[in-house]
């Protein structure tokens, strides 16, 4: 099934690429959410299923439209920018990553990783025990962080009342 | 595993849910709420009677001395948190008693607030408080003894407050939190050395828990001390021992009912289950029973002194319960377990009628409070008469009523209390601290009886005064045929109580010259009180008669000893005044003579340097400064606050790193 | 056959088109699009690292659900703020919100 | 009788591999993963014929149906009783010119039907239509579907954006605030039966709902009517919906899934009196086609899963086969909601948030309480009685709410 891996990775650099490179912001974002689904596309040839799906209900189905109503509400409605990512003080960006690129590539190239897969075949059931068991605390603190989240961003977002004069 | 055991969280459950249901109803339904709370309450005392036959019926065994129900909690890797409910004497007698008076308070509260508005809130808080001293009561495991007991803490500030637009409310509220939190510091660290030392959080656990045997043997004996005193710390607050006692009285401004349950009968009562529950710990190191002996007899007498000289009815009583209180632990501590819960018990009942007859008394009274506004109820509220002289008799310890026999097996056991490290005569100030008390306490209840109901009325409030309906006399007269009742369990000699709590352990044998002075204080107390406070003294507008022989003394007494004042000149005064010399501090020492005098050398200076650079320096420097400034342009290249940029700098730096770490690396 | 590198050199790609995102463009919304690049990076090395040398324990898969759940809290407060910015300066570029600056 | 036509249809796919097979097996050296691709597409082929088909006989019912409620004919022209319609319909929007806006945004424009397809297909994988008929049996059923589900929201936006008329974004917007209210209730009612049920696999679920009571030595007449009332009852009495939160949960579901797909009276994206018709105004011709398409295709797959997930999937007694009684538990939910379409006003703006936020939100959240009750009190009979008093009495003081003031009567004064 190596064909599945090469046509993801494709896929998924094509469209991060895209989904950073271009200036009219609903392009961008609509790159990104074919970006998180191939993401998703990873996990299931991991065989991590609960986490493909679980990405693409997060990503594609409340993180993208989340990005997608600030643009609409920061931005005129075409969403066009007037930066181009490529103008002249962007250079030392591109500079910047391709260099870290070069040193994580480096990196791995030196430590290869000969492994064998054996398929470890594991069921909600077992996400649902680790979630409950071993990593009861962790689970109970992000479910207080995201509601802390919800609230701060309500209280964030909402309008100030208009002060009378 | 027995049903009763199996469910035994019901019995704290039930409330908790009726408190949920009942916060969720609208204002106006009273009737649904305080249905809900009642029946849920009614269900809880079944429980507890169901629990307590079973104990009874299970034999003295000692494998059923403590039957417990634990179960997971919180996993956090590999490591879990336990806890567990516990079934044993102690638990089902505390179940028996809050269960009991709180149904009865419950029902009397349906009369008492009746015309407030807030009625719905008052049921709620209520139920919430019976569920968290419930699960207190049946926890098997500090920590959740800790919660509940927090929980209890909340709950009785809540109702403390429940009038929080009165001032004094809000600030008695105030008050009963900041001083029992004190002591719960203490009891934290407590909680924390003993779950260390014991690598347990439960008590219980098939001989694995921390008061087990085996863990117990561990605990030193210097652990064991610090951790007993520490806990002690949190049952102080709790149970208002000296010094922390102050917030019991200013509590009084609750509704009554409130009073009655919470801070008589049962959640001033927890400290003194604490001590009772963490007893095993305690006998480790007979330094700690000394020190909660001499705590509880010197609060025992102190609070006494201070009854007699009050005003208001409700704080006549108050001081009452920390005096009583004070006996309770004075018991413990000298050893006496059983005696010091049997005083527990019988208390809860016949305090709890003081107040529900209190409260009766202002209901009727228009909510006026001052005992010398009342007199002549006698005849008035009967039926309330009956049953305040039975209160009082009982807790006065008037023979064959309950405060009697538990008074007296206090005493007992503080005659027989020989340490061996302290000398004959500290040994005996509890003995004689007790008596005293037992004077101290006949007479002032007969001179609040006599100001209260003797007499003709002095005050329009008092005149216009009528029996209450019988959703509150009812609770009454249970409560009068429970504090004449309970004291037969403790029967000198033939103690049933003594045999439920602890079957092994052999009493003291009666004495009956101790038992026949005890009868003779009590009764000569009486006596004094009442020839002192009758004729004259009744009549409207008369001083007390105290006042008048003893001015200066009862000016103390009545301004008990000035400790409010006391704390607030030093403790608050401490505090205040500590701050604002740190502010001065701040203002005038950093602020004013560092700051501002260094600015002003540096001006100075930066004068005389002016003339020396402007002269000489000027020129020559002016290459070198062009240069400096060239530098700081790519500085502020670095540092320009784009956080982009930061980040490429990172970037750039972790390559740079990773090349170093490579070159490095090589060689 | 793919190998674990495979997947680490995908991941490692998707990072750094993640960095070169929050590092080249000027609009704060594209920059934390970069930065969700980023996280799914990290979360594409998580769930290899889980797959191949993987044990029962499922570490992976935890760390890598509440990196999501992060990331997903992230993206809340950050275009909550981002929209509270634009409120008030009209603008959401990155460099032109400067009024620390002295 | 029942399991004769399960067969058949069993036998038929055995056929249709077979005879593949053999195909396959004329060349030379056939690969080994031959066959397995073989039976992939076959599936997919299956799914893909099926379900258009099902989809155009849809429109027509859909248009017979509203016409007989408000007192017309319908289609009656092409064919008997206008059944050929669809193709009629067909053949139009196929033919038709297809217009793009000057300014629009040509390749997201593009790409929206398709997307929307795509995500109203890929949900039917897991659906599982017959014994031993679903697409594909993965473990993460029920997500799968939620997440397949989610995209469709990204393509009307699309649609919405990408044709630059102030109607079609606000349709747009209109439809992705109401998906997002509405997919909390929709997917918190279908946790209870995950819950109860212990799995996300959906051929687990409908399996669930079966019962396995059976009767001793069947003799005799009396013990062949018993067998018979039981066979019933094993077969109909585990559906979900007969248990109280089953109820309530299946109620949610079907409203927020008639918000999530934008059908009256949730239709507010689409309402033609004030935006025309929405995210799909500046469409025409197949593209407007497809949008019709995948709304249908959303729909019948919606229905599946509640039938799914509360009526007991293919389960029913041995009278149709497995997949005639899903398909008719589908017709039978897509009725109602035409006869709701048929018979429902549209709501407001801020009822219909405040409907979901206020009224089925909690009263999901309860339902999942009173799911957890109903699964740990050990007595069946009490633990139906516990979760049908907290769900009722939810359900009396929630509603409290959501009336907010009382309707006055109308005086028409000029009439």
């Amino acid at each position: 099934m190596d064909y599945v891996f090469y046509i993801l990775a494709i896929w998924i650099v094509g469209s991060g690429l895209l989904a950073i490179l271009q200036r009219n912001l609903v392009h961008c974002a609509v790159a990104l959410i074919a970006f998180f689904a191939g993401i998703a596309g990873i996990f299931f040839s991991l065989h991590a299923e609960f986490l493909g799906a679980i990405q693409v209900v997060v990503y594609v189905g409340a993180i993208a439209v989340l990005i997608l109503f600030a643009i609409m509400l920061t931005r005129h409605v075409t969403g066009e920018e007037e930066v181009s990512p490529f103008s002249r003080h962007a250079i030392w960006g591109w500079i910047a990553s391709a260099a870290v690129l070069c040193v994580l590539l480096y990196s791995l190239d030196k430590q290869m990783f000969a492994i064998s897969a054996e398929p470890s075949q594991i069921t909600m059931l077992d996400i649902g025990n680790a979630m409950m068991q071993r990593y009861a605390v962790p689970f109970e603190v992000i479910s207080l962080l995201l509601t802390a989240a919800l609230v701060g961003a309500v209280v964030i977002a909402l309008e100030e009342p208009r002060e009378r004069k | 595993m027995p049903w009763i055991v199996e469910n035994l969280w019901l019995i704290a459950f039930l409330p908790f849910l009726a408190a949920g249901i009942s916060a969720l109803m609208p204002r106006a339904q009273k009737k649904a709420s305080s249905g809900i709370v009642i029946f849920a309450m009614a269900l809880s005392l079944l429980l507890s009677l169901k629990a307590g036959g079973y104990l009874l019926k299970a034999g003295s065994s000692h494998e059923t001395l403590h039957l417990v129900r634990n179960f997971d909690w919180l996993p956090y890797g590999d490591t879990v948190i336990r806890l567990g409910f516990l079934l044993d004497p102690l638990s089902a007698m505390m179940l028996f008693v809050v269960s009991f008076v709180s149904l009865l308070v419950f029902i009397f509260s349906l009369g008492y607030m009746d015309h407030d508005e807030n009625f719905t809130r008052f049921f709620t808080f209520l139920s919430l408080f019976a569920g968290s001293m419930l699960a207190l009561v049946i926890a098997n495991s500090l920590l959740l003894l800790f919660m509940a007991w927090e929980l209890v803490g909340l709950s009785s500030y809540l109702l403390i407050g429940f009038w929080y637009q009165k001032p004094s409310a809000a600030a008695a509220m105030k008050k009963a939190f900041i001083t029992t939190r004190i002591g719960d510091l203490g009891f934290f660290i407590g909680l924390l050395w003993f779950h260390y030392a014991s690598g347990t959080s439960l008590f219980y656990d098939q001989g694995q828990g921390a008061l087990d045997p085996t863990k117990l043997s561990i605990l030193g004996g210097s652990a064991a001390l610090w951790i007993s005193l520490l806990v002690f710390c949190g049952a102080v607050g709790k149970s208002g021992q000296f010094p922390l006692h102050v917030w019991l009285p200013d509590a009084m401004e609750g509704p009554t009912p409130v009073s009655a349950l919470i801070h008589a009968a049962t959640m001033v009562a927890a400290g003194v289950f604490l001590v009772g529950r963490m007893y095993p710990v305690f006998e480790i190191n007979p330094t700690a029973l000394e020190v909660v002996a001499f705590v509880g007899a010197f609060t025992a007498l102190f609070a006494a002194t201070i009854a007699v000289a009050q005003w208001d009815i409700k704080r006549i009583l108050a001081y009452s319960t920390v005096s009583q209180l004070g006996y309770m632990m004075m018991g413990l501590g000298v050893g006496g377990y059983v005696s010091g819960l049997f005083h527990l018990f019988t208390h809860a009942f016949f305090k709890a009628l003081l107040f529900l007859g209190s409260g009766s008394i202002i209901h009727a009274c228009h909510h006026e409070q001052d005992i010398r506004k009342m007199g002549g109820l006698k005849d008035r509220m009967s039926r309330t008469f009956v049953c305040y002289m039975i209160g009082m008799f009982a807790l006065s310890g008037v023979p064959l009523f309950a405060g009697f026999f538990s008074k007296d097996e206090i005493l007992l056991d503080a005659l027989h209390f020989h340490p061996a490290n302290l000398p004959h005569f500290a040994s005996r100030i509890p003995i004689v601290f007790g008596l005293i008390g037992a004077f101290l306490t006949a007479f002032y209840m007969m001179r609040q009886v006599k100001y209260v109901f003797f007499g003709s009325p002095r005050d329009h409030g008092a005149q216009h005064a009528h029996e209450s309906g019988s959703p509150m006399t009812l609770p009454l007269i249970f409560l009068a045929l429970m504090a004449v009742a309970t004291g037969f369990l403790g029967w000198p000699g033939h103690s049933w109580f003594h045999h439920f709590m602890e079957p092994a352990a052999e009493a003291h044998p009666t004495n009956l010259y101790l038992m026949l002075g005890s009868i003779a204080i009590v009764l000569i107390a009486l006596g004094v009180s009442a020839f002192v406070y009758s004729g004259e003294a009744l009549r409207a507008g008369a001083v007390d008669p105290l006042e008048a022989r003893f001015a200066s003394l009862f000016r103390v007494l009545n301004n008990k000893y000035y400790i409010d004042e006391f704390y607030e000149k030093t403790f608050v005064l401490f505090t205040r005044t500590f701050s604002r010399i740190i502010v001065r501090f701040d203002r005038y020492i950093l602020n004013g003579f560092f700051v501002w005098g260094s600015a002003l050398i540096v001006y100075g200076l930066s004068l005389v340097n002016q003339l020396i650079d402007e002269a000489a320096i000027n020129r020559g420097f002016d290459k070198g400064c062009r240069s400096v400034r060239t530098g700081s342009q790519w500085n502020r290249w670095i540092q320009n606050g784009l956080s982009q940029h930061y980040l490429k700098i990172t970037s750039l730096a972790i390559v740079i790193l990773f090349l170093l770490a490579l070159f490095i690396g090589r060689t | 056959m793919v190998t674990l590198t495979h997947y680490l050199v995908l991941a490692a790609v998707v990072f750094c088109i993640g960095l070169a995102g929050v590092l080249t463009r000027r609009n704060a919304i594209m920059v934390l699009v970069g930065l969700e690049m980023m996280l799914n990076a990290g979360n594409i090395n998580l769930v290899a690292f889980w797959r191949y040398l993987g044990s029962q324990a499922m570490s992976g898969q935890m760390f890598a659900i509440f990196a999501i759940a992060v990331a997903g809290a992230e993206a809340a407060v950050g275009l909550a703020l981002l929209i509270a910015v634009y409120r008030h300066f009209r603008n959401v570029s990155v460099e032109e919100i400067s009024s620390l600056k002295g | 009788m029942y399991e004769f036509f399960d067969q058949i249809i069993f036998k038929i796919g055995n056929v249709i591999i077979a005879v593949l097979t053999w195909l396959i097996s004329l060349f030379a050296t056939p690969p080994a993963w031959l066959p397995a691709v073989v039976w992939f597409v076959f599936k997919v082929v299956l799914i893909i014929a099926t379900f258009p088909a099902i989809f155009a006989m849809t429109t027509w019912a859909e248009r017979k149906i509203l016409g007989r409620i408000q007192n017309r004919l319908g289609p009656n022209r092409v064919g008997p009783v206008g059944l050929f319609q669809p193709i009629a319909d067909g053949i139009k929007t196929l033919t038709k010119e297809d217009i793009v806006p000057a300014i629009a945004d040509k390749p997201i424009h593009t790409m929206a039907p398709v997307i929307a397809v795509v995500a109203s297909f890929l949900v039917i994988a897991v659906l599982p239509i017959g014994r031993n008929m679903i697409g594909a049996d993965l473990n993460i059923g029920v997500l799968f579907f939620f997440a397949a589900g989610s995209i469709s929201e990204v393509s009307i936006f699309m649609a919405g954006w990408a044709s630059r008329n102030k109607y079609s974004l606000l349709g747009g917007m209109r439809a992705i605030a109401q998906m997002v209210s509405y997919e909390i209730p929709f997917i918190l009612s279908a946790v209870t039966v995950v819950m109860v049920v212990g799995s996300l696999s959906t051929s687990q679920i409908v399996s669930a709902q079966q019962l396995h009571l059976l009767v001793e030595d069947p003799e005799g007449l009396g013990d062949l009517l018993k067998r018979v009332v039981f066979h019933f009852y094993n077969n109909i009495g585990g559906w979900f919906v007969f248990q109280p939160w089953g109820f309530f949960g299946f109620v949610i579901f079907f409203t927020s899934s008639l918000a999530e797909l934008n059908r009256s009276p949730f239709d507010l994206p689409e309402a033609e009196s004030e935006i025309i018709a929405g995210h799909h105004t500046e469409y025409s011709g197949f593209k407007f086609a497809l949008f019709a398409l995948s709304e249908y295709i959303s729909m019948i797959a919606v229905c599946g899963l509640a039938s799914t997930l509360f009526l007991g999937g293919w389960n029913g007694p041995h009278l149709l086969p497995s997949w005639g009684w899903f398909f008719l538990k589908v017709f039978s939910l897509m009725f109602v909601m035409i006869w709701i379409r048929g018979t429902f006003p549209r709501l407001r703006a801020d009822q219909l948030m405040g409907f979901a936020w206020k009224f089925l939100l909690p009263l999901s959240l309860i339902n999942i309480f009173s799911a957890g009750l109903w699964y740990h009190i050990p007595s069946r009979a009490f633990g139906w009685l516990a979760s049908a008093l907290i769900m009722g009495g939810a359900y009396h003081f929630l509603s409290r709410g959501v009336v907010t003031r009382d309707i006055e009567k109308r005086i028409y004064r000029f009439a």
